[in-house]
């Protein structure tokens, strides 16, 4: 436990320094923003800032064109100066012409139309200025028009496109943002593992316990107004007594009854059910927002960019997974933990109190979730579903490294976590990543059944 | 071997063996199991390692060594639970070394587990009909239609009802399997692997536990396996049961075998006696000298401060 | 408060389609789970590729309607060939996880973008249920008083209880036979049945396909009486449910599942009712402060989650099950 | 009648003082089926008793039930004169009470060496000390502390059981067939180290199926049938009895 | 009610005419039940489109009711796709009598109850559904299904020609995967492109997406000018991401739909902190949401934040109780046959008070309600609609810029 703590002060000291730099009311965090962004966010030509100070601003259904030079060849026509004395004609569907016009000063064109109907634009490229050439065809798509109002169509001058971060940049943040999830997951994980290594139970009800790290910290921060540090640290004290409440009230009096497993595995539906519908009926289901470090900015370490929330969130998550794993690995109840699991009639008759150890395990195993809950809620703000939908990709690393097992529970979270970020680069479509993640687990569960980490058992 | 039936069922079945040697690996004139260069290792350990092996058909051969010597890892890879290393074994001249478990028991292999493997939420009888084998009603399409299997049924269950009472099982008959005592789980065990009818029935530790009245009685019955032309292979730590029923005793230790021979001249083996059967084994231990182990325990504890 | 539309909205339920997609679903499941000790927690798999059998057959490749009904009945089978081959082997908390994976890539593909062409996106695919429609013998509705069913429900109601019928029928022939009982045996121990010459793979995949194929019956009973295909209807929480209303009825039980349904529907359309009067109108019974209308429809789901760990507690066996098998359970 | 209720006065008296006693108990696993029914048993300081019985008599459970892992429904159990029926196992282990199942004896998952110090849990100070005792007992052991008990052949478990029960420091022990699936010498072994332990002043209530072998060594012993003791007697006695060879010994080996 | 109300197998005809009225195949009184979001991910929706209706029902019974009688409403939940709930609701609602159906809010969830609720005989007036699904196979038709909220190729046009008007030439477009991200994203990515535009990537995350960092990086490696944001209320995980990642609002100008143009002021239920939003653009249909008509929810509803379709859902009750009116007859297939002529064609009016009195003297009426023109086609979708460009000042707050009128 003391490791713990010591965790959560050096996170929190971690925290606190940004909280001075970055104070929340400056909202421009970013330190670099790309050259192509400041670009048109600088532009002092664009059309919406032009079309106040000019009275012709064009109204009614019509096709409207905005040149704009972007390229920067040319000398005498810089980057983003509107482009004059150009001519367009706009053609209906037929071939016949409907009209056109010349752009002013500003750069616009304006050609009004009668019917909503399907238009191309054409641009008389001899009238573009010299050394100025269009990228691409100087006829425009065939547009349909909707609205009751001028239709913009665009012609590129020059280079339009930023700069495409490389595959390396990529996959270096990509590889960066894995390790911060896997190392949440792993937090999460952890707990599960905790609780499956001692019980035997396979604990549906634990993405709520992750999600109660979660608003409870929103609760103190937003409701109570402590500072996310304190409430964070007051959601993980809450949550280990949760765990404990939740042992004493529900799972104790079942194991008393000598109930079987699986009818414990059943329980843990319904309570994980219970407690998602009673996290939405006291936060309803919208998202919700930590009032610190919500919107911090990334400092830029060469090839990968990461804000000190996330820095923090990942010191915080090896310290305390470092402590446990050390905990479980060097200490008599560790061994106790696993004891219990393999032999609870046996344990009981080596003289250990069962019911306790239970309960030491149900305690720091919800307490890690809720650190897990706490850490989310800091990078990706608070939702009741929000342990819910991590649920599967836990259970996936917890058995991807091999039931029961510590180090597996850490492993198999890493390397979930990695595949579900990096996956995307490698054509992983990323609206549904953590497919990749699955199907890594199915795959690695063919070659080795007993996961990573697993031992078989004996035969005869 | 059919042909050569004993007149007294008591003696052992020597006839065919007598020529035999008693050396490790011996070749046998008709052997049921022939293995040759069996080895299987876990971690540093090699647990089985048997250069050459015979079981004669038609006979009871016991197996003993001390606790790890490897005899039921020889089993499970005999019967395919487990794979070796290396190896090659052949059952009924057929090589067997790559046929899975299940195959392996309907060719007629059927072998018992020393840490029992009741099936809990089944009856014991239910059990019991589980061993029989060629039941129609196990194959899907047969299965709805009771009238299909109904007769075959009838017949398991009146062979099972005779194993059980022989077994003295027959009062927990409809008892869940789960609630036997420890001792009734290895009578369920085996009399289970008796009802699949097999050639080679292979039977670990089957009497440990089972108390001593029942297993005399008990020991009768193995025996007449033996006269009905089967073959008998068991793992045993009971001397006493050993010198009376097996024919053949081969030895393990280590992995290896490193006796073998008829009961009398294996027992009489003075390695046998210093790794396996130990210097008490046939004295009463009440009569060892009260006086000397009180001596013992004395100077013990004078150590221990 | 009226207790008379309580009772028809829970009853309406307990028998209607809602009810019987879950008894198919959770028939299936009493194989695998309850009869066999496979841990499928990936009912809802099985349940997808049947309905999408049938809607990308009829509608995507445009075949007739009764060769999607050949491919919603073969697509469950040879899934779960293809997930057993590997996957028989494992140990059964790691074939749940397994097969919850399994059911989730499968929605998550299904759901794509990616594959819009094929499976529709998430939008899923409709316009394949008017051959069903058609066959309907029905020409106006049920209506009982406190059982009411609109005509294109009759129709559906009568189609799935029959089946239901016929698998609890032949659930119970296939499980008093020695072919069931390998099953059972396998449930308590594989080496065991190994050991005594069965063919424990061959056992399981004969359960695992027959206990998918009703999972399958389920996803096409579910998709003919919606008469649209959408991906999330097929999440892991229908497999959830499925196995709380099997658990509700009692597993390795053949009308377990069944009962287990019904009174898992009447549970959660009678809360949804009744709480639903309680907060409605102007002047609602329940004060707004403790209740809104909103948090209303959440109470059923509070009183589900309690009812099944209650159950769970004093009655683990469920409704039908055996006290003694129970408290067999080794540990 | 009134023999059997003689008998029981007689044994009640004989049992005054002794360190470990059960009177009388009714105990079963499932509700209305009682598989002790009204067993008597008492186990003075520093003596050995041994147990021995046909298959289902009830000898685990006699043990379970006095350890408090059978729910006893009537009788009492009591420990240096104390009542202590129905109470929890680990409370008992730290009164002096070590027991030593008949199955499921080892922690799997545990190696040999974790497996020894839970023997020890409630005192892990003394783990070094009695590790070497263990160890030397059984050198296998010692030889791979680093195995996990769920590999272990069927005999190396039951060593490790047995050298659980003897990491503790009990008063009382407890042993359920702690000779089974070991190899002769061992077993003999075994039987010498009880009677050494018992030597030293531990009461030891031990059930065997090597039924002669116990019999030498145990001051007393039990024949329990049914759920209730049927003969009791000095070991040589017991061992002696032809209705009892008859019933419960066999003649096998008793005259090699 | 009883079951009188239901006409059955009687193969629609025309839905344009208003005259000979057939004998009424009503009970008289006419049912609204709404099915919309009260739990699962959607249930944010839900609060102001209750309040809509709820709003319309006390209009409408204000102004005298419907025949005679006082019109009813009776609440359903349609969850999410995930609850699969929507199907046994619908069956509550129908069993209650609903002539109209208010709902679903979620096009994937109206497709789980569709044919369901039309092969009822009742009417499925979603405020809500922008899918362009409900225009197409089997629910081209004319039948007895409507919308109040305009198919997503509006808006998708309006916002893609804001975006081009802005001068943006290289759009990253993140999309929640569903029947309402992916049209959306397709009809602003169509539009782009046709109009010059390049979109530099679109990237979708699932429904139940945990992290959105790979996504994030994609659009922060795609060099863009410019990001259009398809979301729901995970928005306030998603802007925080992005800002981490350098391509926050206030770094690339930043599009909002009407899926997440809320307020995320320091009041609302998800704040941000002040500032983060400051310019960002955000489209939402719907004519202007007149101040009087907030005050008016608020009154129904005080807890109300925000107002998306809120004026969707009343138009849809007024539009289903004047073709009521207008038919004489308040079952579903008798309203389903007037909707659309009450909506379009004839004198103007907008309010259920004023259209009524007109309808009473025979005369031919075209609603305008408070959501727009509301001029619905034959596919019961509208075909004219405007949509309101707005824009975020510095305490996250939305204002309305513009409101661009459009056929569909
Ligand atoms: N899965 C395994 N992993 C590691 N070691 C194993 C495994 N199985 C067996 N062993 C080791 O191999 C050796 C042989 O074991 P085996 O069970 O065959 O012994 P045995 O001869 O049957 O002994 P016993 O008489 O005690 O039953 C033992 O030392 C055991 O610890
Ligand atoms: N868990 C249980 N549930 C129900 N009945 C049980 C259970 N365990 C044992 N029994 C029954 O209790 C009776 C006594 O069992 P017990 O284990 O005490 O026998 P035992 O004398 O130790 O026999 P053995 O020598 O075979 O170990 C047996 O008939 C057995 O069937
Ligand atoms: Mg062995
Ligand atoms: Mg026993």
């Amino acid at each position: 436990m003391g490791l713990r703590w010591l965790a959560l002060l050096i996170a929190g000291f971690i925290l606190a320094i940004p909280t001075a730099a970055f104070a929340d009311d400056d909202p421009t965090p970013s330190e670099s923003p790309s050259e192509s962004s400041s670009a048109t966010v600088d532009s002092t030509a664009t059309p919406t800032d032009v079309t106040t100070e000019e009275p012709v601003k064009p109204s009614g259904p019509g096709i409207a064109v905005t040149l704009v030079n972007s390229s920067d060849k040319s000398k005498e026509f810089p980057k983003g100066r509107p482009l004059e004395g150009v001519t367009l004609t706009v053609i209906d569907s037929s071939g016949a012409e409907v009209g056109s016009a010349v752009t002013d000063a500003t750069g616009l064109a304006f050609i009004p139309v009668e019917a909503l109907d399907t238009y191309t634009v054409e641009l008389d490229e001899d009238t573009l200025p010299d050394g100025i050439n269009l990228n691409g065809s100087n006829q425009s798509d065939p547009v349909k028009m909707r609205l009751m109002a001028p239709t913009y169509v665009d012609f590129p001058i020059g280079a339009t496109k930023g700069e495409k971060a490389s595959f390396g940049d990529k996959l270096a943040q990509s590889l960066a943002s894995g390790i911060k999830f896997g190392l949440i997951v792993a937090l999460a994980a952890l707990g599960l593992s905790l609780i499956f290594g001692t019980t035997g139970l396979t604990n549906f009800a634990h993405g709520e316990l992750i999600t109660l790290g979660g608003v409870l910290t929103y609760t103190f921060n937003r409701s109570v107004g402590l500072p996310v540090i304190l409430a964070g640290l007051v959601a993980v004290l809450l949550s280990a007594g949760f765990g404990w409440a939740q042992d004493k009230g529900l799972w104790a009096p079942l194991r008393r009854r000598g109930t079987g497993l699986i009818a414990m595995m059943i329980v843990s539906i319904g309570f994980g059910l219970f407690l998602r519908s009673i996290f939405q009926y006291i936060y309803s289901s919208s998202t919700k927002t930590l009032s610190q470090y919500t919107t911090q900015g990334a400092h830029d370490f060469g090839i990968i960019k990461l804000a000190d929330k996330e820095i923090a969130i990942i010191l915080i998550a090896t310290v305390a997974i470092a402590g446990v794993c050390v905990a479980m690995m060097k200490t008599r109840m560790g061994k106790a933990m696993r004891a219990v699991s393999d032999n609870p009639a046996l344990a009981a008759s080596s003289g250990m109190r069962v019911d306790s150890v239970i309960s030491t395990a149900w305690v720091l195993g919800t307490a890690m979730s809720g650190l897990a809950g706490v850490l989310l809620a800091v990078n990706s703000q608070v939702n009741f579903l929000m342990g819910f939908k991590l649920l599967l990709l836990v259970f996936a690393a917890v058995t991807l490294g091999g039931l029961g097992t510590i180090w597996g529970a850490l492993i198999g979270s890493m390397i979930i976590g990695i595949i579900v970020e990096v996956g995307p680069l490698f054509g992983v479509p990323s609206s549904i990543k953590e497919v990749g993640a699955l199907v890594v687990l199915v795959l690695i569960l063919l070659v080795r059944p007993q996961g990573i980490l697993g031992r078989r058992e004996r035969i005869g | 071997m059919d042909g050569e039936q004993m007149t007294d069922a008591t003696l052992p079945k020597l006839g065919a063996l007598v020529d035999v040697p008693n050396e490790p690996g011996a070749k046998k004139p008709d052997p049921i199991v022939v293995g040759d260069d069996i080895s299987r290792q876990f971690g540093g350990l090699r647990a089985v390692d048997v250069g050459h092996i015979e079981i004669q058909r038609g006979v009871i051969t016991a197996l003993i060594g001390p606790n790890g010597a490897g005899k039921t890892t020889l089993f499970n890879l005999l019967t395919g639970f487990d794979q070796p290393d290396s190896g090659s074994w052949t059952f009924n001249g057929q090589p067997i070394h790559k046929v899975p478990a299940f195959k392996v028991a309907r060719r007629g292999m059927v072998r018992t587990f020393q840490l029992t493997k009741v099936l809990s939420k089944l009856s014991v009888m239910e059990n019991m009909r589980l061993g029989a084998t060629g039941q129609m009603g196990e194959r899907w399409w047969m299965a709805p239609f009771r009238f299909l299997w109904e007769g075959q049924e009838r017949e398991i269950t009146e062979r099972a009802d005779e194993l059980l009472v022989r077994f003295k099982l027959d009062a927990k008959k409809e008892d869940f399997a789960g609630s036997l005592s420890g001792g009734q789980r290895k009578l369920l065990e085996m009399a289970r692997a008796l009802m699949v009818d097999p050639e080679l029935i292979m039977l670990d530790e089957p009497m440990a536990g089972v108390n001593p009245a029942l297993k005399q009685s008990l020991l009768g019955h193995v025996k007449s396996l033996r006269d009905e032309g089967r073959t008998v292979l068991f793992v045993e730590h009971d001397m006493d049961m050993v010198r009376d029923i097996s024919d053949w005793v081969i030895v393990m230790a280590q992995g290896r075998i490193v006796a073998e021979g008829t009961p009398a001249a294996v027992m009489a083996d003075q390695r046998v006696i210093d790794a396996y059967l130990g210097a008490h084994h046939d004295t009463d231990l009440s009569d060892l000298d009260e006086a000397a182990i009180a001596e013992q325990v004395m100077t013990e504890i004078q150590e221990g401060e | 408060m009226d207790l008379m539309d309580v009772l028809r909205a829970a009853l309406t339920q307990a028998l209607g389609p809602n009810a019987i997609v879950f008894a198919l679903a959770a028939i299936g499941l009493n194989i695998h789970f309850g009869y066999t000790g496979l841990l499928n927690f990936g009912q809802a798999g099985f349940m997808s590729v049947a309905a999408y059998g049938l809607a990308v057959t009829t509608v995507m490749a445009d075949l007739p309607f009764w060769l999607g009904i050949v491919m919603s009945f073969l697509a469950p089978i040879l899934l779960a060939i293809v997930l057993g081959v590997p996957t028989l082997r494992l140990r059964a908390d790691y074939l749940a996880i397994v097969t919850i994976a399994t059911a989730e890539i499968l929605r998550l593909i299904f759901g794509s973008v990616e594959f819009k062409e094929q499976f529709g996106g998430s939008n899923g695919i409709t316009g394949y249920a008017k051959t069903y429609k058609d066959m309907n013998p029905y020409s106006g509705e049920l209506d009982l008083g406190i059982l009411r069913f609109s005509k294109d429900d009759l129709w559906s109601v009568t189609v799935g209880w029959t089946l239901v019928a016929l698998g609890c029928l032949l659930v119970w022939l296939l499980m008093r036979s020695p072919w069931g009982r390998v099953l059972r045996s396998i449930r308590e121990d594989e080496d065991a049945v190994r050991s005594l010459g069965k063919n424990v793979f061959a056992y399981k995949m004969q359960a695992l396909v027959l206990g998918g194929m009703f999972g399958g019956l389920a996803g096409l009973f579910l998709a003919l009486k919606q008469a649209s295909v959408v991906p999330s209807d097929y999440s892991t929480n229908i497999t959830f449910f499925a196995y709380t209303a099997l658990l509700i009825g009692g597993a390795a039980r053949v009308l377990g599942p069944v009962v287990g349904s019904i009174i898992f529907w009447f549970l959660i359309a009678g809360l949804g009712s009744i709480f639903n009067q309680l907060t409605d109108g102007a002047d609602p019974i329940l004060p707004t402060w403790l209740m809104t209308d909103t948090q209303a429809s959440l109470v059923r789901f509070i009183v589900t989650g309690l009812g099944l760990m209650l159950l769970m507690i004093y009655r683990p066996q469920g409704i039908f099950g055996d006290r003694r098998e129970i408290a067999i359970d080794g540990r | 009648m009134s023999d059997t209720d003689s008998i029981r006065a007689a044994h009640q008296t004989a049992a005054e003082g002794a360190v470990l006693r059960a009177d009388n108990v009714i105990a079963g696993y499932l509700p209305g089926v009682n598989i002790l029914n009204g067993a008597d048993l008492y186990c003075l300081r520093g003596e050995l008793v041994g147990i021995i019985g046909p298959n289902g008599a009830g000898k685990s459970t006699l043990l379970k039930a006095m350890f408090g892992l059978v729910k006893v429904h009537e009788g009492s159990v009591t420990l240096d004169g104390v009542d202590v029926t129905n109470q929890r196992a680990d409370q008992l282990v730290s009164q002096g009470i070590g027991f030593v199942p008949q199955s499921n004896n080892v922690f799997p998952s545990l190696t040999i060496e974790e497996n020894l110090e839970m023997g020890c849990y409630q005192d892990p100070k003394r783990f070094t000390e009695r590790f070497d005792f263990v160890t030397d007992l059984f050198p296998t052991l010692g030889e791979r502390r680093k195995q996990r008990a769920g590999s272990l052949s069927g005999g190396e478990r039951q060593m490790v059981a047995m050298g659980r029960a003897l990491m503790m420091n009990p008063s009382v022990l407890l042993l359920d067939e702690p000779s089974a699936g070991l190899s002769p010498v061992m077993q003999d072994e075994v039987f010498v180290q009880t009677r050494k332990i018992n030597k030293a002043g531990v009461s030891v209530v031990m059930v065997e199926q090597n039924a002669r072998r116990c019999l030498q060594i145990c001051d007393r012993g039990y024949v329990l049938d049914q759920g209730r003791s049927a003969y009791t007697g000095s070991g040589r006695d017991l061992a002696g009895d032809p209705k009892v060879i008859e019933l419960y010994l066999g003649t096998l080996g008793a005259t090699g | 009610s009883d079951d009188g109300d239901k006409k059955k197998d009687d193969d629609k005809a025309g839905s344009d005419t208003s005259s000979s009225a057939p004998a009424p195949t009503g009970d008289g009184k006419l049912v609204f039940g709404s099915l919309l979001p009260a739990t699962g991910s959607l249930a944010f929706l839900g609060p102001p489109e209750f309040a809509g209706v709820d709003l319309a029902v006390k209009d409408i019974n204000e102004a005298g009711g419907v025949l005679g009688e006082d019109v009813t409403n009776v609440k359903g939940d349609s969850g999410d796709t995930d609850s699969g709930i929507a199907p046994a609701e619908t069956d509550q609602l129908l069993d209650a009598g609903s002539d109209v159906i208010i709902g679903a809010a979620s096009s994937g969830v109206s497709l789980t109850v569709i044919d369901k609720i039309m092969s009822s005989g009742s009417v499925m007036f979603s405020p809500a559904n922008t899918s362009t699904a409900f225009d197409e196979g089997d629910y081209a038709d004319p039948d007895n299904y409507f919308r109040t909220a305009p198919s997503d190729i509006l808006q998708g046009a309006v916002l893609a020609n804001l975006l081009v008007q802005d001068g943006r030439k290289n759009v990253a477009i993140m999309a929640r995967q569903d029947a309402y991200g992916e049209t959306l994203a397709e009809q602003v990515k169509a539009n782009l492109e046709a109009q010059g535009s390049e979109v530099a990537v679109t990237v979708y995350y699932g429904e139940k997406a945990q992290s959105f960092d790979s996504q994030v990086a994609e659009v922060a490696g795609a060099g863009a000018d410019a990001v259009v944001l398809i979301a729901f209320e995970e928005t306030t995980s998603i802007i925080p991401q992005l800002i981490q990642a350098g391509v926050g609002p206030q770094d690339i100008p930043t599009y909002f739909v009407d899926g997440n143009t809320a307020s995320y002021a320091q009041d609302a239920s998800a704040p941000l902190p002040p500032g983060t939003l400051e310019g960002t653009k955000g489209t939402i249909p719907g004519a202007e949401t007149a101040d009087d008509f907030k005050a008016r929810l608020l009154e129904v509803d005080p807890d109300l934040k925000d107002y998306a379709y809120s004026a969707e859902s009343y138009d849809a009750v007024i539009v289903s109780a004047l073709a009521a009116v207008e038919a004489g007859d308040d079952s579903g297939d008798a309203i389903a046959q007037h909707i659309v002529d009450v909506t379009g064609g004839g004198t103007k009016c907008t309010s259920f008070a004023d259209c009524s009195a007109l309808l009473a003297d025979g005369e031919d009426i075209d609603y305008d309600g408070v959501s727009g023109p509301i001029e619905l086609g034959d596919t019961g979708s509208p075909t004219a609609a405007s949509i309101g460009i707005y824009e975020y000042d510095k305490d996250n707050n939305i204002t309305p810029v513009d409101y661009i009128a459009g056929q569909i």
